[in-house]
């Protein structure tokens, strides 16, 4: 059974790619490879991967230029085919700007860029990305970014909701949503949604910076283990 | 024969401006008691060395919905003023 | 010689002693430029020189006394000076490339652009040896936060310092940040980045090989950064363009794309010589680069010339990015993100299409040539050409010892109120809430101190930051540190204690001390008390790496930091700040600093010295803040009892005795038992 | 009786533009080559609940000059439009 490829794609900018590489690589029947935005063959990747970063250096809107990128055309088509696509910070905002995703990324709240573990709450553990998860089970993830306060019109909001759509949601170390553990402003302690059709996540936390116990969590192990066991329960 | 588009990007009225409102917080701390309201968006310069205003219109036009404003929150005018040679 | 003059161009001011005196230039310096050309120079060549033998580029009043300070050592590869960032072995086939500079002047002006300006020249220096950053560090000082000149100072200088770390990718992982008045105009920002090369790997900065290509790449050039003093252009350039900028821009992103460009470069092997462009942009590189090959080529001499390498260029390929550019603007221009490659002749090409690939301008502008000459051409006339040695540090640039005279701070140690008068629990909170030792939570959550996946301190706070080396077992454990108040009481005491406390904080996680660099921010060395101060910290700090065998690998020296109010002129205390490095052999044995287990026994190590309890006061931010006063002296302090101690917390660790390990400073023993209490990063105060 | 200022605050034009770099790169690639230049500044909206015009733009100026421009890098430059009542 050959390994389930992860395809992470590289705009002038990403920082987090390598730190992905390193996670995907060591999972056990995985391997990571690395695709130049200008490319536009996803090389059969199973997984898409769009890290975190500051492509084009976030100018003029997180992620406004990286969706012109020929890799991108690829991966709207990829996802068009039913492809699982994760995108993590940066990426998550690059799936918003390309329509992959609902919603857009605002300033934080402090109107500053904050870098800390926070809690999160699994509100959906029932998809591909979360079904490691136990329902409503509280992880400690670390966020860096400076744009994650995630905005929408009433209406996306009601859908997102009422389709089960958002996946995780900022909350305190004992699970409350209160607004005093929501980092950024977001909309509902929104931190991570899904697509209607289940197969593109979006994520502003960081799991790839918390599979190891030395640098502080081991809870993001379990998003990319249940990417894995769910590629390879496809394929049988 | 050149255009140069004045591009004004803002922020839906809908939409809650963070950074309008830490300014308004801001002046009135310097005690402008009489500013009632801050909003904050972009205003961005574009020189675009086209002969005749429709193209450069046009061409304004698709640059905001492709680009430079976001559909999701912003809205975008413009007006356009004739420029000697784009450099 | 060539017979040709190089004309100066048309509208230049003309050449004279008192243009020179503008140029920041002595009488006897102007009399050695004559000499060293044998005749008048144009405008561009007067610009050159005023840069080069300028103290930022020359240390011409600090260098004599910086050759005292240890410099080798049998870890290190590189000498110290020799590059621009030292190399120090830490085995497995790997070296650590780091530095500290300062970037004081442009953050008073510009905080925001200051600060992060100062954080892209830092990388340069490092990858531009090849190595790859991993992890930066930062030291700051500013007046009272009472002040709102000060708020917004500090504001935008943590502002510029996290969005340019953050977006070029390197995690921003220790600093210190210090309150106190004599920083108020004048405040200090000093950054600091350590990279990681594989020995076969390191890139030198040389010009060598007659006819490689001399190669310009990365941003085009402006004409920010030319230094306002230096420039006289309003007179002569009709155009009312707006004044000229003295703030550079610095642009993380295109920083990203040099840094892997660059890595990609130096793979090739086509790359013979490569720096970066910081202080006098272009003027540096070429004739640092140039002095670099004449001085390995062992070559003659012609005409009183040191000949065996040099370079040729001609401005007009050079990229720019205003039109109508001089000579003089683009030699001296300090655009940032560029660097110079001098690339072996017929193998440009391949170097042409990496940074074509990275999206990045690359054009050759000359070649490399063996008569000892910088030679610059623009619009084809040759504007300057001056040989390369007489310019540079350690060739031909001045070398003064300025008078040194003490002048004992006036300061006095206060009558204590007697115990039974002090609400203790009041003046504890009081101190744990100092701005100089409260937790900076609030500026370091700012910075990414994750990204590369390696930052062993998120799982809990260590004295000094560990980065974890993949692929290996190792750690580096890296500080900044210094104690100004205690170098103002006692220059030489205080510049031994710098050195020490960072030292004792890398111990403190088992790690041992290797390597130090170190950025001087001192006042006016025109001044004879303030020389004094500079020459006893200097001695000090080389007492100490003497003493910790920790070899000095470079460093950056900051004089003129003083504030001006009315026509009072006050210096800041003499800050020589220390950046450490140390290893851990095996990053699980990392001690951490906070108490784990209830019942644990807690230790205080230390010699007993037989001082008055009253005198241990002295310097503290207790007194200071308390009573408004200084005290004496620096703190009693013994080098040997101190290495002794960092001997046995390194042995402690090795052998699992120790749960946790934090030094005492700053705040004294309650500072550390509430530290040690409270400061843990899984705690969610 | 209330004026909406109209205010643009742009980067000096010596001063390097990074984000108008990048987003005509982008726009080019975009195959806009007309597009010769690009640069970003901000545009902010102030409300002043002031009778007179003279007042609204003393306040105006002033805030740009203390807060709103930094004097350092940018220029300012603003309308006054007369508008009912300042909500």
């Amino acid at each position: 059974m050959s390994k389930i490829k992860f395809g992470i794609v590289v705009f002038p900018g990403s920082n987090c790619d390598h730190d992905g590489e390193v996670v995907c690589n060591a999972l056990p029947d995985a391997e990571a490879r690395l695709i130049w935005h200008r490319e536009s063959d996803l090389q059969q990747s199973d997984v898409i991967l769009l890290p975190g970063g500051f492509s084009y250096g976030d100018y003029l809107r997180t992620g406004a230029i990286a969706k012109f990128s020929p890799a991108m055309t690829e991966v709207v088509r990829f996802a068009g085919q039913g492809g699982l696509v994760l995108g993590i910070c940066n990426g998550f905002q690059i799936l918003q700007e390309s329509g992959l995703l609902e919603g857009a990324m605002m300033r934080n709240i402090n109107r500053k860029f904050i870098c800390k573990f926070v809690s999160l709450k699994v509100a959906n553990n029932n998809t591909l990305f979360t079904s490691g998860y136990g329902k409503d089970e509280v992880i400690r993830i670390p966020i860096a970014h400076g744009d994650g306060n995630f905005t929408a019109d009433a209406e996306t909001l009601r859908q997102l909701q009422e389709n089960n759509q958002v996946v995780f949601r900022y909350c305190d170390h004992t699970g409350d949503e209160s607004s005093e553990a929501n980092p950024n402003g977001s909309l509902y302690n929104i931190a991570g949604i899904i697509n209607r059709r289940g197969n593109v996540l979006g994520l502003m936390p960081h799991p790839e910076r918390a599979c190891d116990a030395l640098l502080g969590s081991t809870d993001g192990q379990k998003l990319f283990e249940s990417l894995v066991r769910n590629v390879v329960a496809e394929r049988l | 024969m050149a255009y140069r588009a004045k591009i004004k990007i803002t922020l839906r009225p809908s939409i809650l401006d963070t950074q309008g409102k830490a300014v308004h917080h801001a002046l009135e701390s310097l005690n402008y008691q009489s500013v009632a309201g801050v909003r904050i968006g972009k205003y961005i310069e574009l020189e675009v060395a086209e002969s005749d205003e429709s193209t450069a219109s046009r061409i304004t036009d698709e640059a905001c919905k492709k680009l430079l404003a976001n559909p999701v929150m912003e809205d975008y005018s413009f007006e356009l003023e004739q420029i000697g040679q784009a450099n | 010689m060539t017979k040709s003059k190089p004309e100066s161009q048309a509208i230049e001011p003309e050449v004279n002693l008192d243009l020179a005196k503008s140029h920041g230039l002595l009488e006897e310096e102007y009399e050695k430029v004559l000499e060293i050309l044998g005749r008048t120079p144009t405008y561009t060549e007067l610009g050159i020189f005023s840069v080069m033998w300028s103290e930022h580029c020359s240390y011409k009043n600090s260098i004599a006394l910086l050759k005292q300070l240890p410099r080798s050592g049998k870890r290190l590869l590189a000498d110290a000076g020799e590059e621009n960032a030292g190399l120090v072995d830490i085995g497995d086939g790997l070296a650590v490339a780091f530095k500290i500079e300062s970037h004081n002047h442009p953050s008073a002006v510009e905080p925001y652009q200051g600060a992060a300006t100062g954080v892209g020249g830092i990388q340069r220096d490092i990858f531009t040896m090849g190595a790859r950053p991993i992890a930066s560090l930062n030291s700051l000082r500013f007046g009272p936060l009472t002040l709102p000149r000060v708020r917004y100072l500090l504001q935008g200088v943590v502002r510029g310092i996290g969005d340019y770390g953050n977006a070029f990718g390197v995690p921003t992982v220790a600093g210190e940040v210090y309150f106190d008045p004599c920083y108020t105009g004048n405040p200090l920002v000093n950054a600091m980045s350590v990279g990681l090369v594989e020995h076969g790997k390191v890139a030198r900065a040389v010009a060598k090989g007659e006819g490689n290509r001399v190669m310009i790449v990365g941003s085009s050039t402006g004409r920010d950064g030319i230094h306002g003093a230096t420039f006289a252009s309003e007179e002569i350039s009709e155009k009312s363009e707006a004044k000229r900028p003295s703030v550079q821009v610095g642009d993380p992103f295109t920083e990203k794309l040099l840094l892997e460009a660059t890595l990609e470069a130096i793979a090739t092997g086509f790359v013979v010589g490569i720096q970066d462009m910081g202080a006098a942009g272009l003027t540096c590189s070429c004739s640092e680069m140039s002095a670099k090959g004449i001085e390995q080529s062992g070559g003659g001499e012609v005409n009183g010339v040191a000949t065996g390498s040099g370079m040729e260029i001609d401005l007009d390929l050079v990229p720019v990015r205003e039109n109508g550019m001089t000579a003089y603007e683009i030699m001296l221009s300090e655009s940032q993100e560029r660097m110079l490659i001098v690339a072996q002749k017929g193998r440009e090409g391949a170097l042409l299409e990496i940074f074509k690939k990275w999206e990045l301008e690359a054009v050759v502008i000359g070649a490399v040539t063996t008569d000892g000459f910088v030679r610059v051409r623009h619009h084809g006339k040759i504007v300057a050409e001056v040989p390369a040695v007489p310019l540079v540090l350690g060739g031909g640039a001045p070398v003064y010892i300025r008078e040194a005279v003490e002048k004992k701070p006036d300061v006095k140690f206060p009558v204590l109120a007697p115990d039974d008068e002090i609400d203790f629990e009041k003046e504890i909170l009081d101190l744990l809430g100092a701005p100089n030792i409260a937790s900076k939570r609030w500026v370091y959550e700012q910075y990414d101190s994750m990204v590369r996946t390696n930052s062993l301190t998120l799982a809990g706070a260590t004295d000094a930051a560990l980065i974890g080396i993949k692929g290996t077992a190792k750690a580096l454990a890296m500080k900044t540190d210094c104690n100004a108040r205690y170098v103002y009481l006692n220059p030489r005491k205080g510049g031994m204690i710098a050195v020490a406390e960072c030292a004792r904080n890398i111990a403190c996680t088992g790690a041992k001390p290797l390597g130090v660099t170190n950025c001087l921010n001192f006042g006016n060395p025109y001044k004879p008390e303030i020389y004094f101060q500079f020459r006893e910290a200097v001695l000090g700090m080389g007492e100490a790496c003497r003493k910790f065998d920790t070899p000095i690998t470079g460093g950056n020296v900051s004089f003129y930091n003083e504030s001006k109010s009315g026509d009072e002129v006050t210096a800041v205390y003499p800050t020589p700040v220390i950046g450490m490095i140390g290893l851990l052999d095996d990053a699980a044995l990392a001690v951490r600093s906070t108490f784990k287990h209830e019942g644990d026994a807690i230790l205080l190590i230390g010699l007993q010295l037989e001082t008055p309890d009253s005198e241990g006061l002295t310097g503290s931010e207790y007194l200071v803040r308390r009573y408004g006063e200084l005290g004496l002296d620096a703190p009693a302090f013994d080098l040997d009892a101190e290495k002794r101690l960092q001997d046995l917390l390194q042995l402690l660790a090795a052998k699992k005795y120790l749960r946790s390990a934090h030094d005492c400073s700053d705040g004294g023993l309650v500072t550390a038992l509430a530290e040690c209490s409270v400061m843990d990063e899984t705690l969610q105060l």
